[in-house]
């Protein structure tokens, strides 16, 4: 491939085990720019564990990968800095309160003027009016859209999100889906961790299907997301 | 399947008889301090538990933990498993002969200090570098995941390495009960020569035991990382 | 260079305000500070034991004790919501990371000790005339030193409840000589004997902070890489 | 009868085996036993402090750590998991609940005392042919005491996390009647005297326990029903 | 009403407040025995503070909670016996296996051979090949499910579900639906707070719209789900 455009993200042979169990068993990705993979697959088929080896939250026990064409194994700050991850945990301090929360996270990103870009994230997640509340007084959803509102604040090259919609009402599921349709621009990729095929399908321009640790199905978007859903189920219970 | 288990029983086969040989030496110097040389002329015979005392001592702090350390800082360089077995069970070894320290030590200082113990800084250390091990090897024991379970322990041994120096000096630092250097030391060893020669008798056998000890646990866990291996595959 | 500083200070800022929030560690820290005073109070025999000859062992338990709950709380905020995963994506080196924590610690600790300090010269009637200075500075270095090696093993704390179970095992030896040769400074010091006995013992204090500091840095990013 | 005592017997073991599983506050507790004896075996300069007059302090201090660490325990295990609205959610009584919790905390803090009386006997050298038994009780109704309180005060640290920030200061007053006490029963214990100076000491001690355990497990239910 | 049969449950001018916000504003509700209460709402609309009232874990700052014509008010145990309730936090002890967590909670509700009823309650979730790790070592869904196995090991006469399918895959969904199905016989309640009414259209007997602390919406099941999603929308977004 030519250097002068390497591939967004580029993992090789992903491995990782805890103990006796063996969450990611040899997985390969190359995600260009401008492309949205979504990824379905069964409770513990190792989802989660793949965006945090992406994210480089995780030591993977083989493998590697690249983002932009740096290794993340090596502590490389900036290679870094193009991701945002939405995790199944928050992320945020809960003795904090939302604005200071996104404030630190934008100073350590260096972002210009982080109270201005916090103050944009969270009114971008109708919580404005909740600025200075903790994140444990908040509901669930809303505790959610914060973490949505940190995950997107530096505006990341590769967004990482696994399962986005939990715990949001329609306005707020539709919100984010337009949000991220907006996001996701020419410069940039997303992986999108999902249960409900249904919630991203319009975003995305691959689909992927995580099988104990492995690509059960890894192609471009079917045409007929009916159809594909057959082919899932079959394979999930297969 | 089932990996080839033949090299790893070959080490644990040269790891037991190089253990057997250690311990037979063991004997040997035993022999020789009682026998050949001559009784210390205040302490009389406690001072015998001198050849095992300084010599365990000895190859803990100057081979057991340095290489321990070197492994260590290999592994987290590398990312190769080996270094961190080796650590593993060269710390194992540390542990073991760390304790023949503490037990030799007090039987010494009985008879001479009329106590088992004192809160002396060398002694102290000492203890606490056992602690330190044993803390190791628990952290080693709770930890399921390879990966974590290599760095973390890397990390406690080399910060543990750095504590032998201040054990070594803690005897000047803190002017405690506890003997000066003699053999460790700028100056010439100060020493009759009979006395010297079975003390140095004795620390090569320390050395050979602790060679074969780790040769032998290495061997094992060769295996039972490859069954463990197998389990999960 | 600015930019290096601007993140220790984010992330050390982060933590202070936190402590200040709950003010837990802080207030636990003075509590027992209290508790100790009242008890020697009540069992000491005055016509036994001079106060002088407590002071100094007061002083450096209740300092050994701040730290160590300090060490305890510092990766234990970061581990609600997996606030630390936050910190470990953000394109901040690990170094920095560690002197952020490192100095956020530190300042804990000092603190506790300048609260602490007044109450023993009071409770004490020390006389601090001369000796106030070098011994303000033996607390820093002494602190320095043993929070430097802490915040690298309560970093494991972060990332696996079981290491937790190991911290003040893993602690206790690095602890030790820094607690000694702080204890055996104090003492001359506060009884008022000439500067010139402490200098040797003030020496191996910055020595050991240097040693332990540069190998904790060194060691940091091995910690925290899952 | 039988279920009640089942009930705060499978609280209780839970945060036993808890305890044991992470070890935290007892490996903690136990540490700082031995720094302070380190701290205070360097700091005493043998001919001025005979350690007859250090062990009573010294002993209780620790004691007083440990109870402190333990209340602290206590009801964090709770908070991960909101698992105490599990046990709210459970038709079990709130009194039953504290007595669970009290009777987990009392084992723990005893459990602390039980290693670290034989390491002070040790260390003190002293005499406990006589003095033992006495010494053992006089333990046992302090502990009692502050636990009591301590574990109604920390079931609010589940609830809100502010109580947190006042736990140690609330729990300051309390601990400070039964303290002084167990200290005044114990230096003329150590010191050999008569079992008759103490008999005094030990009935306010008993009467302490049996008021505030009452207390507490009336105020229990106020403290977490939201 | 006739003594004879008091309702299941009985609330009456719920209202909570936590300082300036007002979660619940005065909520009426009345659950009758095999009656199943499917409650939407936007985010912050103040479901999940109802559950944890109904369930007796929030004191209302007005109002009161009757369980089977038990007030829940005062400390009564036995008031309490019935009532399973699944919020947002699996109530889980993380240094506890699943089945040692799942052992304590039989014990506390007094259930015969405890140990047997854990395995079978993990088993239903098909978790028994994990009955001796902890919670933290599972993935989200698996979590979820010991969640749902803790909530009905005693199964409930009154079963309160903040959203129950967050986190779970088809299969696993489709298993809950099932058990949920079979659950819910005569004698027994159901409150599901969701925000996607077609995971519990087919089980609910009413469906209820929470807005701001208040019933915007309470009826019995309207005969067509999208005409009624419609609503909602509109209602939502007001
Ligand atoms: C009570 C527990 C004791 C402990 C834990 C202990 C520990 C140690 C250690 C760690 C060393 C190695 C120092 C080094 O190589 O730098 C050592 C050496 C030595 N010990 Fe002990 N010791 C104890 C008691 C004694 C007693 C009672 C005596 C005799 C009075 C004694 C005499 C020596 C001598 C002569 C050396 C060799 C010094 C050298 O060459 O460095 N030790 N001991
Ligand atoms: N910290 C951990 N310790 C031990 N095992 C773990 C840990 N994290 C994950 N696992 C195991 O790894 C496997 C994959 O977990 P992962 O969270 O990636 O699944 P997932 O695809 O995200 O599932 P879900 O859809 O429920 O989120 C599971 O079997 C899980 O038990
Ligand atoms: N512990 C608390 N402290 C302060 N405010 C709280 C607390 N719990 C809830 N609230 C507030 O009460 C309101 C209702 O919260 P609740 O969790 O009931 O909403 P919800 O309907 O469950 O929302 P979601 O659909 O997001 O779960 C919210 O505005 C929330 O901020
Ligand atoms: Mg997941
Ligand atoms: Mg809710």
């Amino acid at each position: 491939m030519p250097l002068a455009d390497p591939p967004l993200v580029e993992a090789r042979g992903l491995a990782r085990r805890y103990g006796a169990v063996r969450a990611l068993a040899g997985v390969d990705l190359t995600l260009r720019r401008g492309e949205v993979l979504l990824v379905l697959g069964p409770n513990g088929a190792g989802k989660s564990t793949l965006l945090r080896s992406l994210a480089g939250l995780l030591r993977p026990t083989a493998g590697s990968v690249a983002i932009n064409g740096r290794m993340l194994t090596r502590d490389d700050p900036d290679a870094r800095r193009p991701i945002g991850l939405l995790s199944h945990q928050s992320l945020l301090y809960d003795e904090l309160t939302l604005l200071e929360n996104l404030i630190l996270a934008g100073t350590l990103y260096d972002l210009p003027d982080p109270p201005a870009r916090a103050r944009a994230a969270l009114t971008a997640q109708g919580l404005e009016h909740r600025a200075d509340d903790r994140p444990r007084s908040l509901s669930r959803g809303m505790q959610q859209r914060a973490a949505i509102a940190r995950a997107l604040l530096h505006d990341p090259a590769l967004l990482l999100l696994d399962e986005p919609f939990t715990g949001l009402d329609a306005v707020a599921g539709d919100r984010l889906r337009e949000l991220l349709r907006e996001h996701c621009t020419e410069g940039r990729g997303m992986v999108i961790v999902t249960h409900h095929a249904a919630e991203a399908w319009e975003l995305a321009t691959r689909v992927g299907v995580l099988l104990q640790g492995r690509w059960a199905f890894e192609s471009p978007r079917p045409p007929d997301m009916a159809q594909f859903h057959r082919v899932y189920q079959e394979l999930a219970r297969g | 399947m089932t990996p080839d288990l033949g090299p790893a029983h070959a080490i644990i086969r040269r790891g037991l008889v190089l253990t057997i040989l250690g311990i037979l030496g063991v004997g040997v110097v035993m022999v020789l301090a009682v026998q050949f040389t001559p009784v210390e002329a205040r302490q009389g015979l406690a001072q015998k538990i001198f050849y095992i005392h300084v010599p365990s001592a000895t190859v803990t702090l100057w081979i057991a933990m340095p290489l321990t350390g070197l492994a260590s800082g290999l592994y987290l360089w590398l990312h190769d498993l080996r270094f961190d077995r080796f650590a593993a069970v060269s710390a194992e070894v540390a542990a073991v002969f760390c304790l023949a320290v503490l037990t030799t030590g007090p039987i010494w200082a009985k008879p001479i200090w009329g106590t088992w113990w004192t809160w002396d800084g060398r002694l102290t250390l000492t203890l606490f570098l056992f602690f330190l091990l044993l803390g190791y090897h628990t952290l080693r024991a709770a930890l399921r995941d390879p990966v974590e379970r290599g760095r973390f322990s890397a990390v406690i041994s080399i910060m543990g390495v750095v504590l032998v120096p201040f054990i070594h000096l803690s005897v000047y630092l803190w002017r405690g009960l506890h003997p000066q250097p003699i053999i460790m030391k700028p100056s010439a060893p100060s020493l009759p020569p009979e006395m010297l020669r079975t003390l140095l008798t004795g620390i090569g056998v320390f050395i050979l035991m602790y060679v074969g000890m780790v040769t032998l646990r290495y061997g094992i866990q060769l295996v039972r990382d490859a069954q463990e291996a197998a389990d999960a595959a | 260079m600015g930019r290096m500083l601007r993140l220790v200070l984010a992330i050390a800022g982060k933590d202070i305000r936190l402590e200040l929030r709950t003010r837990t560690s802080l207030l636990s820290a003075a509590v027992f500070a209290a508790l100790m005073l009242i008890v020697f109070n009540f069992a000491r025999d005055p016509t036994a034991v001079a106060t002088l000859d407590l002071a100094p062992s007061v002083l450096w338990v209740t300092v050994s004790f701040a730290s160590v709950v300090a060490m305890n709380r510092a990766f234990t905020v970061e581990r609600e919501n997996a606030a630390f995963d936050g910190l470990l994506l953000a394109p901040v080196s690990r170094e920095l990371l560690y002197l952020g924590k490192y100095l956020a610690n530190l300042v804990f600790v000092l603190v506790v000790e300048a609260i602490a300090l007044p109450l023993f010269v009071l409770f004490f009637n020390l006389d601090l005339s001369k000796a106030l200075l070098p011994l303000v500075l033996t607390l820093l270095l002494a602190t320095a030193g043993f929070v430097a090696v802490g915040t690298l093993f309560s970093a494991m704390v972060a990332k696996t409840r079981f290491a937790e179970l190991m911290l003040p095992v893993l602690l206790l030896p690095f602890m030790v000589p820094p607690l000694i040769y702080a204890v055996k400074v104090t003492v001359p010091l506060l009884a008022g004997r000439p500067l010139s006995e402490v200098i040797p013992g003030l020496n191996f204090l910055a020595v050991y902070d240097v040693v332990f500091l540069t190998l904790a840095i060194l060691l940091f990013p091995a910690v925290v890489d899952e």
